[in-house]
């Protein structure tokens, strides 16, 4: 019963969301905060699809930016080839994210997680050559794109593509919330814990973190896609940005790895600091922020906001081994 | 777009109500842009920023534009494309800034230009290459000297055919401007019937040229043409010179980004002697305008405290001229209704520090003032000799030509 | 799944070897345990016994032989399949899920190998609990347990996948005498039930008091298969284990 | 253009170029083979272990090698406090020291970043000395004298170490603590100080290396980005903690990214290195000479 009412929480919480997105697309004419705030939902939902892997199953995947950038590749080839509607993108960018999600897991995910880590580097490194030599993309030199006409009820695109964006949030934070109250989820911590006795216990390991990898790469890819006509334009350098990494690994581990709450928590502070930086000091500061925040964060706050917020793992945190 | 008619029609009024000149009683002109000063483009993008910055603090000490305050907003976009878009969005929405000029280099302009078409609003442009030709917006200026998209590469090819130059080598780094480049090289020879016996694209971060120079000298060729990026110019260079080229090369460079920034050239010294490579102003005696020399010495004063490169010929002076460009437009429309100062900027030739400028209807040059200059007498550790002319003798264009091409190559080096 | 016969053995070991490198960690082990049996499983350190469970359990591969277990050969098929054919361990050095409370830690057992509905599930967990005697400790992160406490949980979890066989590897290591008995009375009381069980250790007096049948290995081969006052009476036992 | 004097030239190239880049991982290689850091920072250490060489190249004119010997005991030091640091906050406290770990690293990597940029500007930077720029001429062969020196450097830098960890009591006892440091800590030694010292002269070595970084080309404040991916892929493909395996791992990965760039399309360089990290992840996840 009670989990019933903390899904009906969350479900309201959500529509309520969902209103305020689409009526303040309505209502606010100024179109900064639709960019702003694309931004950073754009690393909510990388955050979120970024933890399901490394932080439910504790498999640090360095590749997001080959993820993402396969998500925006995807939907530059779809769009130039047929023209295809923003939807079809997405989903096209995430059926390949997917894919690519259980080719490098099955690969590496038998081994322990640094090699996955590795693996994952050495993944978007390839990926980002083979976009650059690909010429129908425009390769190194990049792309421009022309945005189809805008859809109903929307006056611009961006405002559109901020929606859009944000029901990948609520799609990537539904996921990452239906997987940690599910056996799946009791089955990720217990192996991100210790994979042996998970094993040992019944859990087939392999096949979650397979599962947890073809997910979590579904999502950052799909979350990438709509960036091809939020920019209007694409090249490697800037799709295959190691930034997506590290942000999305800072912002997951700053907000706290252990519930959905947490990426959502890290990547709105984290985003939102960047982006106001981007506009205050603005200059190499802003890389020595992140920076210094990452080092207190992990040293300071080993469960991170939610970790300070919720007494029970702070106390435990402190714990002996 | 109806807020965009009334941010209008209220700039028109400030503009017409008041012909006081007193600065501080009105609000500023805001201009408003991204510079890249973290990332890879940081550096030019520094030295960019510093000459606009001469410019505003000139035009504030001669009473500013229709007598009010130049102010800059100016926003990190850390040499990435993704962070443009909000920045402009931010400028233009919510600091409600006057007048928009483009960031350093493409790729950071690139997402914005279509914004800035549907908005209508004026862009000048920052030495970004054949950026609006997909976007075809008419309130798009740039103030790089390339001009047509081909000529960069005709040029260095006119040199080269001259000089007795029969088949060609490329080699272009596996990044946008130079995959560019590259594409119109390709063109150029093309049409030209000259044979391309070797096109080696490299990728970034490639930390040894000698197995490509090596590849390239077996190739044969007798024009080389290069275009790469500052820490591949430099490997380049220096492979070139331990493993050699061969006697055949007639001309050797083309589009070398790097040297044209002081600390490379000073890393590199005497290697870069024989380089024919292009660049956009240089200390030689056709190169000084009005203004020139002054900007230099504020420049040079200015540079070592902002720790950006010391000489500052590559970018610095372009984004002086424009500041002079929009100031010309602005007070000779005596308004800063975009239309009208795009209207003016394509109509007329506009006098600046690095020589008159006239557009064309993509608003690149309507014709190139793109360098193609030849390294001379360099010798090791020692920035400040390149302050002085013979340096980098200037072989292309003809109206600001200061020598002629020593070729081949291997004779240039000596 | 094939039935056994009712009086086949609940697991047979058949000639199983496995080597790391060069080095032979069990020669030739071919061993039947009948259903419901309670097996002592001794030898000195390093005379491959830990090694002999990983094979059963799967988290070794042998090299050659094979583990029947059910009337099933298992050899090649993963731990988490083993555990849901009802195979379950402990660990010598404890692995608990340290992130977890104790009745989550059991709950990862029953909802993997043992899978009902989750309402019945938690009340599984507890009455396991309650039998352990770590019912005060169900809602205690796990990492702050006690030892004796980590070694009852270990069982709890290995009980909570359902077995039919339990393998509890050194589950008395540096325990107190008054704490060894406790937990030895827990192993026999669930003996009772119908589960077999191997156990290895060290403590001689445990092993007797638990083990209906004792085997002994040393440098990867058995020395000696019987009753336990038959296998400490072996002459090769006391050299090996007792020790000169 | 297939020739065999191109081929055999890429392949003496390859392997020159190989030993720098065994150079640059060797470090790694005890600090994250032997002792499971997950020393992403790594190659920041490294780009700011050139910045030191080219500030005494500059200043003093010193030689870059005998200004990387230089500051080594400085980076030892640092080392030294670096693991101190990483060992307080994550591996005494235990779970977890794995993911946040990197995010540790990858935090103190951007910090150093910054810190070169704020003291040396965004400008590359390179030094001077007389085997820089200049060739040995083999016939109609020539092979660059920097790529020869840093080829001998980083071989005998390779051997020394090999040496060191197998022969020395302290280097044994490096080893010892990679593999058993239950055992180590019964035979009364700490296996923390050891640790730290092994950490130590993981960070010292970067003198050296960093000095062969800045002698074969310029260096920048992000160049550590590109040597994360490079490092790691070596480390990897030799199998952990093996200094031999290293050598030779890194001599093959230089002498396929020489072949490629001589031969193919050079643009594909990178993507031939790392899909042969994938391939050894794939057929031989322990390495060339894993343990």
């Amino acid at each position: 019963m009670n989990k019933r009412s903390h899904s009906i929480a969350f479900w309201a919480g959500v529509a309520v969301f969902l209103v305020a997105v689409l009526s303040m697309t309505q209502i606010v004419r100024n179109e900064y905060p639709f960019f702003a705030g694309y931004v950073i939902l754009q690393f909510i939902a990388l955050a979120v699809a970024w933890t399901i892997l490394g932080g439910y199953a504790g498999y640090v995947n360095f590749g997001t930016n080959a993820f993402f950038g396969v998500g925006v590749y995807t939907a530059v080839a779809l769009f130039k080839a047929t023209g295809a509607p923003l939807v079809v993108q997405i989903a096209a960018a995430a059926v390949v994210g997917m894919l690519l999600g259980f080719g490098v897991g099955l690969l590496t995910l038998r081994m322990r997680g640094i090699f996955f880590s590795i693996a994952t580097i050495a993944l978007a490194i390839i990926i980002e050559t083979f976009v650059m030599n690909w010429r129908f993309v425009g390769g190194a030199a990049g792309i421009q794109l022309q945005r189809p006409p805008v859809m109903a009820p929307f006056d611009s695109y961006v405002k559109m593509l901020f929606f859009v964006q944000a029901i990948l949030v609520v799609i990537a934070v539904g996921i990452a919330r239906y997987i940690q109250n599910s056996r799946m989820g009791r089955g990720l911590q217990a192996l991100r814990d210790d994979e042996l006795a998970a094993e040992c216990t019944g859990v087939p390991t392999l096949k979650l973190k397979l599962v947890a990898c073809m997910i979590s790469g579904a999502l950052m890819s799909a979350v990438g896609a709509p960036a091809a006509m939020y920019l209007q334009y694409a090249d490697p350098s800037s799709a295959f940005n190691l930034t997506y990494s590290v942000s999305a690994l800072a912002m997951s581990l700053i907000g706290g790895t252990a519930h959905w709450i947490g990426p959502v928590l890290g990547a709105i502070l984290l985003g939102s600091t960047q982006q106001f930086l981007a506009v205050t000091i603005s200059s190499e500061v802003n890389v020595l922020v992140l920076g210094i925040m990452l080092v207190l964060f992990v040293v300071g706050a080993p469960k991170g906001i939610i970790g300070l917020l919720r007494p029970r793992y702070r106390l435990r945190a402190g714990g002996k081994q | 777009m109806k807020r965009r008619t009334f941010l209008g029609g209220a700039m028109a009024v400030a503009v017409v109500g008041h012909g006081s000149s007193a600065l501080a009683q009105q609000p500023p002109i805001k201009i408003g842009m991204s510079m890249p000063q973290t990332g890879g483009l940081a550096g030019g993008g520094k030295a960019s920023l510093l000459g606009i910055e001469i410019w505003r603090d000139d035009i504030n000490a001669k009473g500013g534009l229709l007598g009010r305050k130049v102010e800059l907003v100016v926003y990190d976009d850390k040499s990435s494309a993704s962070e443009t878009p909000a920045i402009y969005a931010k400028l233009v929405d919510v600091d409600k800034v006057d007048l928009l000029f483009a960031p350093y280099a493409t790729v950071p302009t690139a997402p914005i230009m279509p914004f800035v078409k549907q908005r209508g609003l004026l862009l000048m442009g920052n030495f970004s290459f054949q950026v609006n030709s997909k976007v075809g917006h008419d309130m798009w200026f740039n103030n790089a000297p390339w001009g047509p998209a081909d000529s960069w590469a005709a040029s260095f090819l006119d040199l080269a055919q001259k000089a007795g130059g029969k088949n060609m080598a490329l080699l272009t780094a596996d990044q946008e401007f130079a995959q560019n480049l590259a594409l119109t090289a390709r063109d150029v020879a093309k049409k030209r019937n000259i044979p391309v016996v070797f096109d080696q694209v490299y990728p970034p971060n490639t930390v040894e040229f000698a197995s490509i120079i090596r590849a390239l000298k077996a190739a044969k060729p007798d024009i080389v043409y290069v275009a790469s990026y500052p820490p591949d110019s430099a490997g380049i260079l220096r492979a070139v010179n331990e493993i050699g080229i061969g006697d055949d090369v007639k001309i050797f460079g083309g589009g070398m980004v790097g040297l044209q920034f002081a600390a490379v050239m000073s890393n590199l010294g005497s290697l870069l002697n024989g380089v024919v490579n292009y660049n956009t102003w240089l200390p030689e005696k056709s190169m000084y305008f009005d203004g020139t020399k002054e900007f230099f010495d504020k420049y040079t004063k200015r540079a070592i405290e902002a720790k950006v490169d010391p000489l500052g010929y590559y970018l610095a002076p372009f984004g002086y001229a424009m500041g002079e460009m929009v100031a010309a437009a602005v007070n000779s429309t005596k308004s800063l209704d975009q239309k009208g100062i795009a209207k003016y900027l394509r109509e007329n030739e506009h006098k600046t520090i690095v020589g008159p400028i006239a557009f064309a209807a993509d608003g690149e040059r309507k014709e190139t003032a793109t360098l193609q200059a030849q390294f001379r007498g360099v010798k090791d550790k020692d920035i400040e000799q390149f302050r002085s002319s013979g340096k980098q003798v200037i072989l292309f264009p003809d109206k600001l030509k200061t020598g002629d091409l020593i070729s081949p190559f291997e004779a240039a080096r000596k | 799944m094939t039935i056994a016969a009712p009086d086949a053995p609940l697991l047979q070991v058949g000639t199983l070897t496995k080597t790391f490198g060069g080095f032979t960690a069990l020669d030739n082990i071919s061993v039947d345990i009948r259903k419901g049996e309670r097996f002592g499983l001794i030898g000195p350190n390093g005379s491959g016994k830990t090694t002999l469970i990983n094979c059963i359990s799967g988290a070794l591969k042998p090299q050659a032989g094979s583990v029947v277990f059910c009337g099933e050969d298992i050899t090649q098929l993963s731990p988490h399949l083993r555990a849901r054919r009802g195979i379950a361990r402990s660990f010598q050095i404890p692995r608990p899920f340290k992130s977890m409370t104790v009745l989550e830690n059991l709950m990862v057992g029953l909802d993997f190998a043992a899978a009902g509905s989750a309402a019945a599930e938690e009340e599984i967990a507890m009455s396991i609990l309650t039998r352990m005697g770590l019912a005060a400790k169900a809602m205690a992160p796990s990492d702050t347990l006690s030892q004796v406490e980590l070694r009852k949980m270990e069982l709890a979890r290995a009980m909570a996948v359902r077995p039919k066989l339990l393998i509890s590897d050194e589950a008395m290591a540096g325990l107190s005498s008054s704490e060894v008995d406790e937990v030895l009375d827990l192993l026999i009381s669930l003996g009772e039930e119908d589960i077999t069980i191997i156990m290895i250790e060290h403590i001689m007096q445990a092993v007797m008091r638990f083990s209906e049948r004792v085997m002994c290995l040393d440098a990867g081969k058995i020395i000696a298969l019987g009753e336990p006052a038959e296998v400490m009476a072996n002459k090769r036992v006391q050299e090996a284990y007792l020790g000169t | 253009m297939f020739s065999m004097d191109l081929l055999l030239g890429a392949v003496v190239l390859g392997v020159l170029l190989g030993c720098f880049y065994a150079a640059v991982s060797v470090g790694l290689s005890v600090s994250f083979g032997l002792l499971d850091v997950p020393h992403v920072a790594h190659p920041a250490f490294l780009v700011l272990a050139s910045y030191g060489v080219y500030q005494l190249n500059d200043s003093y004119d010193l030689d870059p090698l005998l200004a990387g010997l230089a500051i080594t005991p400085l980076l030892f030091l640092f080392g030294l406090l670096a693991y101190r640091v990483y060992y307080e906050t994550f591996e005494k406290r235990g779970s977890d020291a794995g993911v946040r770990g990197i995010a540790f690293f990858f935090g103190i990597a951007f910090i150093i970043e910054v810190l070169i940029i704020l003291q040396f500007g965004v400008d590359q930077r390179s030094v001077t000395a007389n085997y820089i720029g200049k060739s040995w001429r083999f016939g109609e062969f020539r092979v660059p004298i920097r790529q020869l020196v840093a080829f001998a450097v980083a071989l005998a830098l390779t051997v020394v170490l090999a040496v060191y960890l197998s022969k020395t009591f302290m280097g044994r006892a490096i080893r010892a603590v990679a593999q058993d440091e239950e055992a180590l800590r019964l035979m009364g030694a700490n296996p923390v100080r050891i640790k730290q010292f092994a950490f130590g002269i993981a960070t010292a070595v970067l003198g050296i290396a960093g000095a062969l970084l800045i002698i074969v080309a310029p260096v920048e404040p992000t160049l550590d980005r590109a040597y994360i991916g490079r490092t790691f892929c070596v480390v990897v493909m030799a199998g952990l903690g093996s200094i031999s395996g290293t050598l030779i791992a890194a001599i093959i990965l230089g002498v396929a990214e020489s072949i490629v760039l001589t031969m193919f399309g050079a643009s594909w360089a990178p993507a031939i290195s790392f899909a042969m990290l994938l391939g050894v992840l794939a057929v031989r996840p322990q390495g060339l000479l894993g343990r």
